[in-house]
């Protein structure tokens, strides 16, 4: 498969029929979160769209990114996407391996400069570079080089995006997010723990389709799959209104489907299509499947004080806090009663009675004029 | 010889200063409720008047001595002391414009008994050397001649032959064992003797004993007004001297406010000792008779007439039901004011504010709650209980030039008295 | 600082300082403020200043007599909404109440959102009310110091940033939530030092008066 | 209420708001002629929804399966003009599934592409 061929050429080879190249590009807009009325548009980019240079680098990861991604059968419409790109180095993937497999990178990097796409799923060590090394390249070198010849930077998976759960509370390996090195490139940051496939293809499908990347919010994440809060598209959320709430994983709340805030669903602030992509071909999301919202998205979900905790409630443990600040403020207390007893005290000791003869000052204005 | 100074004062409020103060300065949140309470606010409109910003000076003293705070803002040189000059300012805010009626105490909505603060502020006030020259001149006559008003024993004893010969009856003095021991204030020995006629032919028919003292005749405390618990505690140590030296049971406050407070409420803690007498306002008494069916009257009251509650009996006194029950007796015209009771407003001139010349101005245009009151009521006679009151009412209304008669209600009782002779020859 | 670490600092460390400094300053204020004492009253009572001062605790939230609520009816009707309102929104509100449950152990049952959301709108109108009170009426205007209107915000800025992040308005609600979470913090550091201490030494002062008027025999 | 029952009490409230919507293309269909398209899967939906806005549409007098990188199903609804079209992979997962509004959904009509390459291959067809 040649890098010039058009995807539409691509397909045709494949004996798409035009329906069937209508019902991508109607697929297509629908993981890409556009309205169906773009699928002409869609199509007529998409016709002349030219097969993109993809390099994926992994590192601190569990491959759970690329489980997500490539567990969807295929030939899915996922599957199709990344037949329509030029997937030129994945070291889980790629049949070559050791000096073979660097070779291809160092190849597709060269044939591409400037053009091809650099995907990372995996945080990096900061702490020591032997933490995680590729062909004895840490990855922070590795992430440096290769993307500086990249278009743009797609990172997938909380840990490439937000540093994950290698970043959690105490990070021992000193794991940062791609975009805490590299500043110079348009970075996709594509989060979840895993991400949903179909978002990951989405934005595959939006640079495949538009040559741009979408439009990202604060966090540098497609608007489009991140802009909803689950808890507000979540069916759910009338019973939070009503407050109606489970409040164990087996009560008559639970089983009537009641809001599961007070068992620690992080909706609330969490950003993602959950509720409509919806996960394992779309069966189900986990809300839906009776567990609260591990926020898996959000930066730090790692460390928002328990999955089982309601957000509401205090990250750390604060009554501990209270009970020696309680401590602390009876002993100041006490001290502050003392000084204050012993000034009553001897205000009290030094008490002079008045008496009809001290009801006036002594005014020197006064005396003069009674001496004159 | 010692004086007065800005030291002592402050000293003075250091030792007022306890956990009440500290709680009340510690839940004000300026909400402004006491200013519409207070009748020097409301009829001159002055937001300087608002009652808890007459103890600005106290509240800050305490901030800077008695809080973690305020004495590491004081030790940091962060906050005003409190100067002569200030507390000189504040002389008008505390003596002319409060008194002492406790109705800001009662709307206070987080229950801060401003009033009492503001009590306590004159403690530190008077001990400053911050008094008004008229209550300084007050307190000096108490001490030195035994009244207020410099009303001596035989002034009292001409006014004793003249009720003896009106009424036919003796008056006792200095009667050891007697039940009562009536105590009169200046202003009925000068301007009201009817009552001193009225107790003696009432306390005949119910067939009660009772006396004068020679040595402590008079029941004002000028030491309650200028603020001064050492002078006041002295004034209420004759009092209590007399009473044990008598060995009466019982000491009756006159028809004056402040004195039933000093002597009822403030008198044990001013001595530092519980009395080993009872201590009564006259109406409580007359109403004890009139229970015990020792009160017997005839005829009524034909004229409409209101009864105007002493801001000492009823706000910080208790004595509320007992007016009414004897009212009841003889007034079947009888109408309350608006706000009557607990709430009702002050006649402008208790808390010593009559006895100071400084505040005749202010005490004028206060009495207006007073007159827009009664204006409303269409009522031929005024009754009250304290002849503070009654003297305030009769000079407002004079200068209002509003023509209703003020009476003592012990006295227009007294007018009804039952003269009931079979029983007391039965008796005698 | 992203949204997620703001919101993670304000749950976490933020609120570890606010508690702190609110309990202790609680506690040293009550500390502060009892121990100055009081002294016997040795006038022959005419009923039980204990009980007294506890009655007056409650009947002191009870409207005054009519004319007093006629004389002050702004204040009386603003304080009233403010207060139900601010009962109604930190402890009825269904996050509230699970935040209470993580440090106290135990809850209580929360009522519909929507009727608190009407309850926190209620209570921002009565404070603007109070604040248009302050800045016009000449009594408040005088008596108004910084602190009044510092308090003020401190009040203010908790419900304004709870309603605006509830109905993900203005900012993106983690960040909402964050500045919601931080004005409350803000609120319980300065609490026991100004004059917001009067949420707990409110029951003192009303429990002295009280008393003090019940020893007499007068109905506080 | 047994626990089965009430999880059909489960509502986003959104079908309601589908049918709404429909009404209103129907209505601009007849108008302007102007079609419309409506992504079910950009909708949240509660467990069951779906299957009831489905049961609610109805069936209609035709349906069409179309089978090009995998099936698609074409179903008019009971409701003349309102299509139900579902696609899916080789699978037979569900990809996407679409209401379109239309006098007929475009992806039914034979394209101009495939005529053409229909056109060529019988012309060669011919030729041989």
């Amino acid at each position: 498969m040649s890098h010039d061929e058009t995807l539409k050429e691509s397909l045709t080879r494949n004996g798409v029929s035009r329906r069937g190249f209508l019902k991508f590009c109607a697929t297509a807009a629908s993981i890409m979160a556009l309205p169906p009325s773009m699928v002409p548009a869609i199509a007529a980019a998409l016709e002349s769209a030219r097969r993109p240079s993809v390099i994926w680098l992994s590192f601190q990861e569990c491959t759970g990114c690329a489980e997500s991604l490539t567990r969807s059968h295929s030939p899915t419409v996922e599957g199709l996407i990344f037949d329509a790109i030029s997937l030129d180095y994945q070291h889980t993937l790629q049949a070559a391996a050791g000096d073979a497999a660097e070779e291809a990178r160092e190849e597709a990097m060269k044939e591409n400069w400037g053009k091809y796409i650099l995907v990372v799923d995996g945080s990096i060590p900061l702490g020591n570079p032997g933490y995680s090394t590729i062909a004895g390249i840490s990855n922070l070198d590795m992430l440096k080089e290769t993307a500086k010849g990249a278009a743009a930077i797609v990172a997938v998976g909380t840990c490439a995006t937000f540093g994950g759960i290698p970043k959690a509370n105490p990070n021992p390996t000193g794991a940062v997010s791609v975009s805490d090195i590299i500043k110079d490139k348009p970075i996709v940051n594509v989060s979840g723990c895993p991400p949903i496939p179909v978002v990951i293809t989405g934005v595959l499908a939006h640079f495949l389709t538009f040559g741009t990347i979408p439009e990202l919010d604060e966090l540098g994440r497609p608007k489009v799959f991140y802009g909803n809060n689950i808890h507000d598209r979540c069916y759910r959320r009338p019973f939070y209104e009503r407050g109606e709430f489970a409040e164990t994983f087996d009560d008559e709340g639970a089983k009537k489907g009641w809001c599961l805030f007070k068992l620690g669903c992080k909706g609330p602030i969490t950003y993602n299509a959950c509720a409509t992509a919806k996960w394992n071909e779309g069966t189900s999301f986990p809300i839906e499947s009776g567990h609260g919202c591990l926020g898996c998205s959000e930066p730090n979900f790692w460390d928002m004080g328990g999955f089982y905790k309601a957000l509401s409630q205090p990250a750390v443990d604060v009554s501990q806090t209270a009970a020696y600040a309680l401590g602390a403020g009876a002993v100041a207390g006490l001290g502050i009663a003392a000084l204050n007893r012993k000034k009553k005290a001897d205000v009290a000791t030094d008490h002079q009675t008045v008496t009809i003869h001290d009801l006036r000052r002594n005014d020197p204005s006064k005396t003069e004029a009674e001496d004159s | 010889m010692s004086e007065a100074s800005l030291e002592r004062g402050i000293a003075a409020l250091k030792e007022q200063i306890d956990a009440p103060v500290a709680a009340f300065f510690s839940s004000c949140t300026h909400c402004g409720m006491c200013a519409d309470a207070c009748l020097f606010h409301t009829e001159t409109g002055c937001p300087t008047y608002t009652p808890i910003y007459k103890v600005e000076p106290m509240r800050r003293l305490w901030e800077q001595e008695y809080t973690l705070l305020g004495r590491a803002k004081k030790a940091l040189g962060l906050s005003k002391p409190i100067t002569e000059e200030e507390l000189e300012k504040w002389q008008s805010k505390v003596y002319n414009t409060c008194t002492l009626c406790g109705r800001c105490s009662m709307v206070c909505p987080v229950g801060n008994d401003i009033t009492g603060m503001i009590r306590k502020m004159r403690e530190g006030m008077s001990a400053g050397g911050f008094a008004p020259e008229g209550l300084i001149g007050a307190s000096e006559r108490a001490v030195e001649i035994g009244s207020p008003m410099g009303v001596r024993l035989p002034a009292l004893k001409a006014q004793i032959k003249h009720a003896e010969k009106d009424t036919g009856l003796a008056i006792p003095m200095d009667v050891e064992g007697a039940e009562y021991l009536v105590l009169l204030s200046s202003m009925e020995i000068m301007n009201y003797p009817e009552y001193l006629h009225a107790i003696t032919r009432i306390f005949h028919q119910a067939g009660k004993t009772w006396t004068l003292c020679s040595e402590a005749f008079e029941a004002t405390n000028s030491g309650i007004q200028i603020g001064s618990s050492d002078i006041a505690a002295e004034l209420v140590g004759r009092v209590v001297a007399a009473a044990e030296k008598l060995k009466v049971k019982t000491v009756i406050s006159p028809e004056c406010g402040h004195a039933y407070t000093a002597i009822r409420w403030e008198g044990p803690n001013l001595v530092h000792k519980e009395f080993g007498f009872k201590v009564q306002h006259i109406l409580e008494v007359l109403d004890e008779l009139r229970a015990e069916g020792l009160l017997k009257t005839e005829g009524i009251e034909e004229a409409k007439l209101t009864f105007h509650d002493p801001c000492q009996l009823v706000r910080r006194g208790g004595v509320v039901e007992q007016p009414r029950n004897l009212l009841d007796m003889i007034a079947p015209n009888f109408v309350e004011m608006e706000d009557s009771g607990v709430m009702n407003w002050c006649c402008g001139a208790g808390g010593g504010v009559s006895a100071n010349e400084d505040a005749d101005k202010v005490r004028n245009k206060a009495f207006n709650r007073k007159k827009k009151q009664l204006e409303s009521l269409d009522i031929d006679v005024v009754v009250t209980a304290c002849a503070n009151c009654r003297i305030q009412l009769e000079d407002g209304l004079e200068i209002n030039e509003m023509d209703i008669p003020i009476l003592g209600l012990t006295e227009m009782l007294a007018e009804h008295l039952k003269e009931d002779k079979p029983v007391e020859e039965e008796t005698s | 600082m992203n949204s997620a670490d703001f919101l993670l600092w304000v749950r976490g460390t933020g609120l570890q300082i606010a508690t702190v400094i609110f309990v202790f300053g609680v506690v040293l204020r009550l500390f502060e403020i009892l121990t100055l004492g009081h002294k016997k009253n040795l006038a022959v009572t005419r009923g039980s200043g204990f009980k007294e001062g506890f009655r007056n605790i409650l009947t002191r939230s009870l409207p005054r007599d009519k004319n007093t609520l006629r004389r002050s009816m702004f204040t009386i009707v603003t304080g009233y909404v403010l207060h139900i309102g601010l009962f109604v929104v930190i402890f009825l509100l269904a996050p509230h109440i699970s935040l209470f449950e993580g440090i106290f152990g135990f809850g209580w049952p929360s009522i519909s959102t929507p009727i608190v959301d009407l309850f926190a709108v209620l209570t921002m109108i009565a404070l603007l009310a109070i604040l248009y009170h302050r800045l016009t009426n000449p009594v408040l205007k005088f008596l108004s110091t910084k602190q009044d209107y510092f308090v003020w915000a401190l009040t203010f800025v908790p419900l304004i940033t709870g309603y605006l992040s509830y109905h993900h308005l203005f900012l993106n609600y983690n960040w909402m939530l964050g500045i919601h979470i931080l004005s409350v913090e803000l609120l319980m550091i300065f609490l026991p030092f100004t004059k917001l201490s009067h949420a707990f030494t409110l029951f003192i002062a009303r429990w002295y008066s009280g008393s003090m008027m019940g020893e007499k025999g007068v109905k506080s | 209420m047994s626990n089965v029952n009430t999880c059909a009490s489960l509502d986003t409230g959104n079908d309601i708001l589908i049918l709404h919507e429909i009404r209103h293309a129907l209505r601009k269909l007849l108008d302007d002629g102007e079609s419309t398209i409506i992504d079910l899967r950009a909708i949240p939906m509660a467990p069951g929804e779906e299957a009831r806005i489905e049961a609610m549409l109805g069936q209609g007098e035709l349906s069409a399966t179309l089978n090009a990188l995998g099936k698609s199903t074409i179903n008019e609804t009971a409701f003349s003009g309102a299509w139900l079209i579902t696609h899916y992979n080789t699978e037979d997962e569900i990809l996407g599934k679409f209401i379109e509004i239309s006098k007929l959904p475009s992806i039914l009509a034979s394209q101009h592409e495939d005529i053409e390459v229909a056109l060529e291959q019988l012309t060669h067809q011919l030729l041989v």
